[in-house]
């Protein structure tokens, strides 16, 4: 059984079909990519197996359990974690506190007004080592806002690994970044891909073939294949489509 | 029959007091749904449109000389039509000012457009105050719409039927500009996307102007109309404020017909519990208003806004 | 240990104790400077409200334009226990809270899962509602005319009894209160629950997909906020021995927001003291300077908004941080709510 | 409308401060006796309040001009009350513990009168409510230290109902403002119109901030009464008048109003004027003294926009120069003696320019004086001559009796003492 599951989601908006009969599987401890052109419903794809948005039809389940039509929040509790194509931090706090609220030690305790997070050794150490990882040790007081673009990204990065996930999503995460951004954005996953099992939303394609251990590709609101980077070069759609000529 | 016949006058009168409604959200619709900002001084730019009327309409002539003598030998209906005219354009230009000074919060918390609106609305209703003194005035209407008619045995005012007419001819204006002009088709695509607009080589900060001036002598054509129902006061425009609020929230932020219909929904619903619950019927629209908002969570025909971040 | 990057949080601060010893010696200055004590008695109490308030405008970015009910609700509470029930302060303060917090914790049932210009409009149709309930329920309320003869009366504590009739040992009581809701505000700002207001704020999408339960903060502080909100009502109807439904009306809402916006809540935790106090000191002094202090009074807000929206606390933290980077170059810059206290 | 020198400032150091020290024939001036002016400058009874205070300011003026009171020059203070309760706790409060005020005058609305009389009883400060109508003013919101100076709802009911029945008929609809001051008025005008035999076909309640009456106006015609008596007040009046003007509804039902404020009728089409309504002064009063009441009037406010006198002016002229007298026959400034003073006052009819001699009722503090009723005066062509005067009624006929069982006053021991 893969660790991650969605069958047949449908997915309507008003009389518009976004998504159409999407089954995707994401393995324990491997890196999955979903790619396709801008407007193929990737994004939406994405929405809804992180459960912004709930299908019109269709199940998602992790280790498992069904968890379709769940709550950002509960699916989050369960130990999915998800970063934002747009960035989505907290702007004026600075770059540890970004992290310190987002650990499970805070969460646990956000209805406790005697704790003092920033007062938690816990915490902060764990806050700390997860900012070493990703390479922003040495910026914990800089406001998230005054940081350059890369870095955003990699905060963005942190924040979702705050929450210790299972699985981790990340929406479109070379978005913005230049070609230096994104070589040290590659090195960066391709280190957590040791320790995470991710799934990438991208349509990169460099990006992601040298990343992926398996991709699927969207286009219209459906599947069109899966396999493996070396599989997909091979792929027909993949050839002929202009996303081919960059692989 | 009996039934019928008791409630026809109520709904007539209801639908005329929503075409009432609807005419003094316009102005706050156009303003809400372009800049996506909430303008509370448009109460105040509708009492000060109607002071200005009324200073065009029944002048103090002393000291104008012999231009006063022959302006006050005009008809009154041309120098009310003057008012409704002038007046309009002269709150255009208070509105511009007011938009030079909001340029400053553009880019930030919505709150802050909010409030400099909330300190314009005291700085101006002050100001008339200082002007034009705190009494009650009166703004006259021409002799062919005031006066009563009868019919099936009621009473009905002239003026309130001449005043929905004209918010039925504004209704059709403002529909007019924005689905058959170049500008109005800007102005929509402002409503959804200002990068759009950016993108179609408009000049943001012109249309911008545009629209708080647009607005804001909309704002005060509802006070030349409604003034005379409602007499004339300092702070007339606080209680124009909330309605318009209510009438943009209740039909969705953004949406012209959404104004309309529930501007129309409102006065049906007043106006009938006027009748035959009158002591409620200044709270029928917050009930409304609160049952439709809880099922319907961006009003009857509203669309994604920006103001809900 | 990483100290140097986030200190635990002292449960007493400097500015804490500034303002405890200002507000302190009050009554001894007070007159001298042409202020007078019941004024001081309205500053404190409204310190309180604007500081519960901020928890939900500032810190959590949730625009209520119709907060003044929670107040109002809180005086009526105050007056009904000591007029029908038992003539005892600490019931009436104790009835007046949970009044606040109930009837804000039903609001916000209908309020929670919205956000920006759909939750302000929600708070001012709630606000309106609670005010036609103020003015039509007269058998209780007393209507337009408000809970009349709700004499001050003598807090009782077991031993000995103070009586609250005059404004100094009134004044003494009220600044008690505060010291209690700053300390615990305070404390509260700066726990995993602060935090999540604060995050909510910048990002609600984010905090719930970090895991925090949106709805329930939002249901919490919104509650939390009409409590407090009710506490100074409570107080209010002690101080003018009456409650008013005009306090739950719209232009004393707005007053709120704009002594708070003033003061600069969106930036510090000080702001709403800060604003409450500029508030009131210039009314009054405006007040009985012209009549036409409204106008002076729009001028000066729009002023602020133009010119520096952060408020008063705005420009006293562009103050300090000059003052600093002159002593010391390159001095971290840590996020201001955390900054601001300090 | 305020007038312009008056909005300058309102500290206005009133003109004679010279003359006053030279007549009180010492060296060293005597300490000036200050009066607070509550009067509201804001919101909904801003117009009145302003009229209001030109009443009490030329009363003091008159007194200064003789040089003062007691040989004490006569200061003001205003602070605006805003026609807010709260903020009429907090300006009374300023008023005695900063201002250091001797006695305070001034209210329009009921709500800031009892905020103000509440806070003046704990001082023993003695407070003047000088146009509020509201019976509980006199009823059981009264005080010791309070004294009401305008008639009250139930006296002008008294005055207008029995008449009414007999001229038009016993068809009667209570239209009434949906708030205490319009259930109690309404509720006074119900016993008597019931007592003298007509019959109550329907009481409309409109809620207080109402701005539209067009269903209110149907309905009325659907029911079709005889005589309609309306409890309206404030900015809910001035819009009933507009729409009933502008139907023409003002002839074609017998309309009792309530007292009919001057500055909220002053320059209104005479067709908003509808009905019979109360009244307690007229400037066109046919009696000695009121020529020369409305020349002193215009000599002193020559820029004012209301060109006459009315009723808001006479009763905060009276009622400030009632108290300075009172304080000149105590001999002090004592609070206890000045209201003694005030509970046994008694102004003959020639010098109050009103039809009856005038008198304090010592057990409810409210001022029992001639009540008049008035029309439209369709017929004028002098813009300011609005009124019509119907009937003159004599405070015993039109007492209000019900405030005698409602209102029970501190007693004296209760009040503390002032000497200021």
């Amino acid at each position: 059984m893969a660790l991650f599951e969605a069958t047949h989601l449908h997915k309507r908006f008003g009389d518009q079909v976004v998504l159409e009969d999407v089954t995707l599987s994401f393995e324990k401890g491997q890196l999955s990519g979903i790619m396709g052109p801008n407007g193929a419903g990737k994004s939406t794809c994405f929405n809804v197996l992180t459960g912004h948005y709930k299908p019109n039809s269709g199940t998602v389940t992790f280790e498992g359990r069904d968890i379709t039509g769940l709550s950002p929040r509960l699916i989050a509790g369960m130990g999915i974690a998800r970063s934002f194509q747009i960035m989505n931090l907290f702007d004026e706090f600075s770059v540890l506190e970004n992290i310190l609220v987002a650990v499970p030690q805070s969460i646990k305790r956000s209805f406790n007004p005697f704790h003092d997070i920033c007062g938690n050794s816990e915490a902060i150490d764990k806050a700390e080592s997860i900012l070493a990882r990703v390479g922003l040790k040495g910026k914990e007081n800089l406001i998230a806002s005054s940081l350059p673009y890369g870095e955003r990204r990699a905060l963005e990065i942190a924040v979702a690994l705050a929450s210790d996930p299972k699985l981790l999503f990340l929406d479109e995460p070379t978005q913005g970044l230049g070609a230096d951004g994104t070589a040290l954005l590659a090195d960066l996953i391709s280190e957590l891909k040791r320790d995470y099992s991710i799934v990438i939303i991208e349509h990169n394609m460099d990006f992601l073939f040298s990343l992926a251990d398996t991709i699927s590709v969207i286009h219209w609101g459906q599947v069109i294949t899966t396999g493996s980077p070396d599989e997909l070069r091979e792929n027909e759609w993949v050839k002929a489509s202009s996303l081919g000529e960059v692989a | 029959m009996d039934i019928i016949l008791n409630l026809l006058p109520h709904i007539i009168n209801g639908l005329a007091l929503g075409l009432l409604f609807a005419l003094i959200a316009l102005g706050f619709m156009l303003i809400v749904g372009v800049m996506e900002l909430i303008n509370l001084a448009h109460g105040s730019l509708f009492a000060l449109g109607a002071y200005i009327a009324m200073t065009l309409i029944d002048p103090n002539i002393a000291g104008w000389g012999s231009f006063g003598v022959w302006y006050m030998e005009l008809s009154l209906t041309l120098r009310y039509v003057i008012g409704l005219a002038l007046a309009p354009a002269f709150v255009a230009i208070v509105g511009m000012g007011l938009e030079i000074c909001m340029r400053r919060t553009y880019g930030k918390k919505a709150e802050y457009g909010l409030l400099l609106t909330f300190g314009a609305a005291l700085v101006i209703e002050e100001s008339i105050r200082i002007i034009w003194g705190s009494s009650e005035q009166f703004l006259p209407v021409p002799e062919m719409v005031s006066g009563a008619f009868i019919a099936g045995g009621m009473i009905y005012s002239n003026y309130r039927f001449f005043a929905a007419g004209f918010g039925i001819f504004m209704i059709a204006l403002v529909w007019l500009f924005l689905e058959k002009t170049p500008y109005g088709s800007i102005i929509k695509a402002g409503a959804h996307d200002s990068e759009m607009v950016r993108a179609l080589g408009v000049n943001l900060t012109v249309l911008r102007l545009m629209v708080f001036g647009l607005g804001a002598s909309l704002s005060a054509v509802a006070g030349v109309i409604l003034t005379p129902i409602w007499g004339l006061r300092p702070h007339v425009g606080v209680d124009v404020v909330i309605p318009a609020f209510l009438i943009i929230v209740l039909g969705g932020i953004g949406s012209f017909w959404g104004a309309v219909v529930a501007g129309i929904l409102v006065g049906l619903v007043v106006g009938i519990f006027g009748a035959y619950a009158s002591e409620w019927s200044l709270m029928s629209m917050y009930i409304l208003l609160i049952i439709v908002i809880t099922f319907r969570t961006r009003g009857l025909f509203g669309k994604k806004s920006a103001l809900e971040n | 240990m990483n100290n140097a990057l986030a200190k635990p949080t002292p449960i007493i601060t400097k500015p804490m104790i500034a303002l405890f010893v200002m507000l302190g010696t009050f009554p001894l200055w007070g007159e001298a400077v042409g202020l007078y004590h019941y004024l001081g008695v309205e500053i404190v109490i409204w310190i309180i409200y604007a500081l519960g308030f901020n928890l939900l405008l500032g810190y959590t970015g949730l625009p209520s334009f119709g907060h003044g009910a929670y107040f109002g609700v809180g005086a009526y509470a105050y007056g009904l226990v000591q007029l029908g029930l038992i003539e005892s302060v600490w019931a009436g303060v104790l009835v007046a809270v949970i009044a606040g917090a109930v009837a804000a914790g039903i609001v916000a049932c209908f309020l929670s899962h919205r956000r920006g210009i759909y939750y302000a409009l929600m708070t001012i149709a709630f606000g309106q509602v609670f005010w036609f309930i103020a003015m039509k329920w007269h058998t209780v309320t007393g209507g337009e005319d408000g809970l009349l003869n709700i004499y001050r009366g003598t807090l009782s504590f077991g031993v000995f009894d103070v009586s609250l009739r005059d404004n100094v040992p009134l004044f003494y009581f009220v600044f008690a209160v505060l010291i209690i809701v700053v300390i615990c505000l305070w404390r509260l700002v700066h726990s995993p629950f602060g935090k999540a207001l604060q995050a909510i704020r910048m990002n609600e999408m984010r905090a719930g997909f970090v895991g925090y339960n949106v709805w329930l903060i939002k249901w919490t502080v919104f509650m939390l906020s009409g409590a407090i909100a009710g506490l100074a009502g409570g107080l209010f109807a002690i101080t003018q021995e009456s409650a008013y439904p005009d306090v739950m009306g719209l232009h004393a809402s707005g007053y709120i927001v704009m002594l708070t916006l003033i003061g600069g809540g969106f930036v510090s935790f000080w702001g709403p003291v800060i604003g409450a106090i500029v508030f009131f000191v210039a009314r009054d002094l405006l007040g009985s300077i012209t009549e036409t202090w409204l106008l002076w009074y729009g001028l000066m807000f729009m002023a602020v908004i133009l010119f520096k929206p952060e408020g008063i606390a705005g420009i006293w933290q562009d103050l300090s941080k000059k003052l600093s980077r002159n002593q010391k170059q390159n001095a971290p810059v840590v996020s201001q709510h955390v900054k601001a206290g300090e | 409308m305020v007038s312009k020198n008056f909005t300058k400032t309102t500290r206005v150091l009133a003109a004679g401060m010279a003359f006053a020290a030279i007549t009180a024939g010492s060296a060293v001036a005597a300490e000036p006796l200050i009066i607070g002016l509550t009067s509201d400058a804001s919101g909904q009874y801003a117009n009145s309040g302003a009229s209001d205070r030109r009443g009490m300011q030329m009363a003091i003026a008159e007194f200064n001009a003789k040089g003062g009171v007691l040989g004490r020059e006569i200061k003001i203070v205003h602070i605006d009350t805003e026609t807010t309760p709260a903020t009429g706790s907090r300006v009374a409060e300023r008023m005695i513990s900063r201002e250091n005020v001797g006695f305070m005058i001034g209210a329009v609305s009921s709500g800031v009168a009892n905020a103000i009389s509440q806070v003046a009883q704990k001082y023993g400060v003695v407070y003047l409510n000088t146009n509020s109508s509201s019976p509980t003013e006199s009823g059981k919101n009264c005080h010791r230290v309070k004294f009401v100076w305008d008639g009250n709802g139930k006296n002008f009911a008294q005055a207008a109902v029995k008449n009414a029945i007999s001229s038009y008929g016993k068809d009667w609809l209570l239209l009434t403002n949906d708030y205490v001051w319009g259930h109690n008025t309404s509720k006074a005008t119900r016993q008597l119109a019931v007592s003298h035999g007509a019959k109550i076909i329907d009481e409309i309640m409109v809620p207080q901030g109402t701005r539209d009456f067009s269903a209110t106006l149907l309905k009325v015609q659907q029911k079709n009464p005889k005589v309609i008596a309306a409890a309206v007040g404030g900015d809910d009046l001035k819009a009933l008048r507009q729409q009933v003007g502008q139907l023409d509804m003002g002839a074609k039902y017998a309309w009792i109003n309530n007292q009919q404020d001057w500055p909220d009728v002053y320059g209104l089409p005479m067709k908003n004027l509808f009905g019979v309504f109360g009244t307690t002064w007229y400037y066109k009063l046919d009696l000695p003294g009121v020529d020369d009441f409305v020349k002193r009037y215009q000599a002193m406010y020559p820029d004012t926009k209301i060109r006459v006198p009315g009723n808001v002016f006479y009763n905060g002229y009276w009622a400030t120069r009632s108290l300075l007298e009172a304080i000149e026959t105590a001999g002090t400034t004592n609070n206890h003696a000045v209201i003694k003073q005030l509970e046994k006052l008694r102004i003959p009819a020639a010098t109050r320019m009103q039809h009856d001699d005038a008198y304090m009722d010592a057990k409810t503090h409210q001022m029992q004086q001639t009540v008049y009723l008035a029309t439209a005066n369709t017929g004028s062509n002098d813009k300011d001559d609005m009124f019509r005067i119907l009937s003159n009624s004599s405070p015993e006929k039109v007492a209000d009796m019900a405030a005698q069982s409602t209102c029970n006053l501190e007693s004296f021991a209760d009040t503390p003492v002032v000497t200021r």
